[in-house]
């Protein structure tokens, strides 16, 4: 079968986000949403762009799109209210013998 | 809008990708993004997987400066300046080692661009080896800390006085650390007509050897040590700096670093250390970074 | 059809327009119905080296760029070339050898053997007419006078036309008053 | 309009006519009148819109000229020699981005020994770069060709870089009749630049982008393929070219007397001699043809395999020397006629580093190898006997 490529190789935008880069990481960030007061500071830090102050109705909290999350734990250190924990991802959870 | 896609291939939490949407998102995307080879390229201009959402050209490792300078006259020639402005993003290998050339060039010919360092100090890219940009006492793969060196000796390129001595209208240097102040200075900048020049210090989580979890903090202790001074230079001018509050000694910063790691053990270790803190005190002295107490 | 082809050799030094004097010929020559080709053959070096350019002219498109061995006329523009080259490499039988020199045509003529060479030779003080003018030893515009009046292969009145096309004002009118001195005193001297 | 005028200019005004957006350029003798005519074009305000910048080194200029051609402009530049070869990272690289740049290139032979003469030892380095290359015979072709490199570069089935070499001091600092090309005859021929893809905010795609294994070959065989469309689409120019303006440069090959028995190739501006050295020596009773190359890339296999099938002799004159073999022309001639043509080939690097060529060395060339006082293969000529000694 025949492929397509671009002259060049010029490339469209945006089509990293076909990269799911949510399962680089061993821990995820887990925000709190009482002490969250979204302030948008690991919004601005995210490296990979994936935590987003959304609303909802009445509440606004940072939210995390953990397709691309890769659990650098940045936003859990740059939060200035501690309203972001790193949790061990399930799948290397086990019990020591 | 996003102008820098998610997915892209940077290790998690490298300080690029904060510096790049940093900047993307204060022009509102109306961007001529113009990459060197580099660390930035690779994680985001794969074929196929390209991750940014404004035009974008990377072309070889040394001539950012130039193809910007081809994209801003052609802009120019077309009338098609509005469109947006012209900026490079650079590390500091093809800034101030192979590069020099071509920026010299650029900002000699004042082309209206805003040139980006983005400073990780070091061929990070590659594994790690020193640049015109790496810092006295690192450790890199070809400056190796040994039984005889303590790492790089000499110097950190003063970037900053090179620029300000080619007379371009805004030269500033910035951290990763804090992205207020990225924002506060590239919102500046673009109001000069011609060329601009910000060094944006970013950690490298893999050459500094940290983690992704410390690294703005790290960045940040760059600054309050000294070792960084964050300043800005207007038509040669020295217009802002940063002041510090209860300056840290540079051991602060060092230690959480493995690329420092051997200072703490080396036979010259101690004296490299003082070497450095005598380079952020003279920084200190210099920019005037200490806040003094009324 | 009878095929023209006449070759040049200019020898001068580096600033007085020894290019300059082949390209103003290749103007007129074409201007006046002939095929032209002018080269300068450079050293690298500056201002005061021996230069040698090359003119060929023809009725049929030049197609040789090759250098000129065998000229039909040398143009000398400066006497002291000849004390280190030697100009009359050869020019052939019948030729003519034009130059710059201070002193009379016959001590020249010995001076290069002309007649052993079967050679012509006529000179002019151009050094001093260009210094009277201009002010400057700067010799090209006299000598392309002196070539058309020793040839008469090209008009008069096309070698001021080109010389008034090539500079400008003043300048001009200076240097077309060296073509056109140069070129009458030639006319009388090779009569 | 005819004028007497010398080669930089015949180029320059040639340039200024196909209205590029944007020139950069770095001074290198002796292609620098052709960027101090277009400077000074600019300085009078005759470019139009255009910007022209001067580059802090050719490496420079080129890199502009990438940035500047994928932002959407017509450009152009000029160099040589040393300054080519500094632009050679670039240029390998505009061509795999597909960036439609002309330039001109006044060969020069390389250093060292530094040479400011003329041979053709520079451009044949970059034979493998994915630029289309001609070599021009005269300053009218060296006009003419200017056109006829954008409608070539420019053609969407082609999207390459075209590069004009025209010999150092024999053609660049010659001064000769040239009919002038007129504004509205290049207007009738070359339209006005429409890139297929360029940077724009309205569009924002990715230029330069790395491609991994997985991906890259297909790249590279697509410039491959470029090439060979723009074997066809060279010629439709041409032809049109000489329909257009009466002057036809013929092919990618020009062949006088096909029928000989003998054949002298050559590229540049030695070609006009050969030709009157070959009809002479014709005049003589001898079986002597000419083949001048124009298009050294993309080669013309076909042609010269046509060209000399029956050919007994062919005597290749090269102005380089890839050394530790022979000339190039000499080795890609070779390999194009390989199982076509049975001929003897004479290989000779010639006239490097300006070593003028006269006629009777030429004469003397073809008629050694037609009485048989030569061996195939490969020999330098027009040396003095040597003996390397060290100091």
């Amino acid at each position: 079968m025949k492929i397509k490529i671009n002259l060049g190789a010029i490339s469209e935008p945006m089509q990293s986000e076909n990269l799911k880069t949510g399962d680089w990481g061993t821990h995820y960030p887990v925000v709190d949403k009482e002490k969250c007061t979204a302030c948008k500071t690991c919004e601005q830090y995210c490296p990979d762009l994936c935590i987003e102050v959304k609303e909802f109705g009445d509440e606004k909290y940072a939210v995390v799109n953990y397709n691309y999350c890769k659990g650098c734990g940045i936003c859990a250190s740059v939060c200035p209210f501690e309203a972001i924990k790193m949790e061990l991802k399930d799948i290397f959870k086990f019990d020591a013998c | 809008m996003k102008y820098f896609g998610s997915g892209h291939g940077a290790c998690p939490g490298c300080g690029l990708p904060i510096a790049v949407k940093t900047v993307l998102n204060l022009l509102d995307g109306k961007v001529f993004a113009v990459n060197s080879t580099g660390c930035l390229e690779i994680i985001s201009s794969q074929y196929g997987k390209n991750a940014w959402n404004v035009p974008y050209i990377h072309s070889l490792f040394e001539n950012a400066a130039a193809v910007a300078a081809g994209v801003e006259a052609a802009l120019r020639a077309l009338k098609r300046k509005d469109e947006g402005h012209v900026v490079v993003f650079a590390g500091d290998g093809a800034t101030a080692d192979i590069g020099i050339g071509t920026l010299s060039g650029a900002f000699d010919r004042n082309h209206d661009i805003l040139y980006i360092c983005l400073d990780n100090e070091a061929y990070q890219n590659t594994g790690h080896q020193q640049s015109g940009l790496t810092p006295p006492g690192e450790s890199t793969t070809t400056t190796p800390a040994g039984k005889v060196l303590p790492g790089k000796v000499g110097r950190k390129k003063d970037m900053i006085s090179i620029a300000v001595a080619h007379g371009i209208p805004y030269v500033a240097s910035s951290s990763v650390g804090y992205v207020s102040d990225i924002r506060r200075k590239v919102k500046k900048a673009v109001k000069f007509e011609g060329a601009k020049y910000i060094q944006i210090h970013s950690p490298c989580v893999t050459g500094w050897g940290i983690d992704g979890s410390i690294a703005i903090k790290v960045a940040r202790l760059a600054v309050e040590t000294g070792l960084y001074p964050l300043v800005e230079f207007e038509y040669g001018k020295l217009t802002s700096v940063r002041k510090i509050k209860d300056r840290k000694p540079v051991e602060e910063y060092l230690k959480l670093q493995r690329r420092f790691r051997h200072l703490f053990t080396h036979e010259k270790g101690r004296e490299m250390i003082e070497t450095l803190q005598r380079f952020a005190d003279e920084n200190a002295e210099r920019y005037g970074l200490d806040l003094k107490r009324e | 059809m009878v095929k023209i082809l006449i070759e040049v050799r200019f020898h001068g030094r580096g600033g007085q327009g020894a290019v300059t004097a082949a390209d103003l010929l290749a103007v007129a020559g074409f201007k006046e119905g002939y095929y032209t080709l002018s080269f300068p053959m450079f050293g690298a070096e500056k201002r005061g080296t021996p230069v040698v350019s090359f003119l060929r002219i023809s009725d049929e498109p030049i197609v040789a760029r090759d250098e000129v061995y065998n000229p039909d006329y040398v143009v000398v523009l400066d006497p002291t070339v000849m004390e280190t080259v030697n100009v009359v490499a050869g020019l052939k039988k019948g030729g003519m050898l034009i130059a710059n020199y201070p002193k009379s045509s016959e001590d020249l003529k010995k001076e290069v053997k002309a007649d052993e060479l079967g050679i012509k030779v006529a000179t002019i003080n151009a050094t001093k007419m260009a210094m009277e003018v201009l002010g400057r030893p700067i010799t090209n515009t006299t000598m392309v006078g002196a070539f058309g009046g020793a040839t008469r292969l090209i008009a008069l009145e096309t070698l001021l036309e080109v010389v008034r096309e090539w500079f400008k004002g003043e300048l001009a009118e200076k240097n077309a008053k060296l073509v056109e001195e140069a070129y009458r005193y030639m006319m009388e001297v090779c009569r | 309009m005819r004028k007497v005028v010398r080669g930089f200019y015949s180029v320059a005004y040639s340039v200024k006519l196909c209205k590029p957006n944007v020139i950069c350029a770095y001074p290198i003798t002796p292609q620098t009148e052709i960027v101090e005519n277009l400077a000074a074009m600019y300085a009078n305000g005759e470019l139009g819109d255009a910007e022209y910048i001067t580059a802090e080194s050719e490496f420079g200029a080129a890199s502009m000229l990438v940035g500047a051609s994928a932002a959407g402009a017509r450009v152009f530049t000029a160099t040589c020699s040393q300054g080519l070869i500094l632009m050679s990272e670039v240029l390998f690289n505009a061509a795999g981005m597909r960036l439609p740049i002309v330039l001109v290139n006044t060969n020069r032979a390389l250093s060292a020994p530094l040479s400011i003469w003329n041979d053709h030892q520079d451009s044949m380095a970059m034979r493998d770069a994915g630029i289309m290359q001609v070599y021009v015979e005269n300053n009218q072709e060296a006009h003419d060709m200017i056109p006829q490199a954008y409608k070539v570069a420019e053609n969407r089935k082609v999207l390459l870089p075209f590069m004009i070499c025209m010999d150092g001091y024999k053609l660049t600092h010659a001064y000769e009749p040239v009919d002038l090309l007129e504004q509205e005859t290049v207007d009738s021929f070359l339209p006005p630049y429409e890139p297929a893809a360029y940077m724009t905010t309205k569009k924002p795609l990715a230029f330069g982008c790395y491609a991994p294994p997985h991906v890259y070959m297909e790249f590279r065989v697509a410039m491959q393929q470029a090439m060979e469309r723009a074997r066809k689409i060279m010629l439709d120019v041409f032809k049109e070219w000489g329909e257009l303006t009466g002057r036809d440069w013929g092919g990618h090959i020009t062949v006088d007397f096909p029928d000989s028995k003998i054949f002298v190739v050559a590229m540049g501006s030695v070609v006009g001699l050969l030709r009157k050295v070959v009809e002479e020596l014709r005049g003589e009773g001898l079986s002597v043809g000419l083949i001048k190359i124009r298009t050294f890339r993309p080669f013309p296999v076909e042609e010269l395999r046509e060209a000399l099938k029956d050919a007994e002799k062919v005597i290749v004159l090269d102005r380089s020397v890839s050394f530790g073999y022979e000339g190039p022309v000499s080795i890609e001639l070779k390999s194009a006629i390989y199982g076509h043509s049975s001929a003897e080939i004479y290989s000779f690097a010639v006239g490097l580093g300006g070593r003028d060529m006269p006629k009777d060395f030429l004469e003397k060339i073809i008629r050694d190898v037609a009485e048989g006082r030569e061996k195939p293969g490969f020999a330098f000529k027009g040396y003095q006997e040597f003996e390397e000694v060290i100091p």
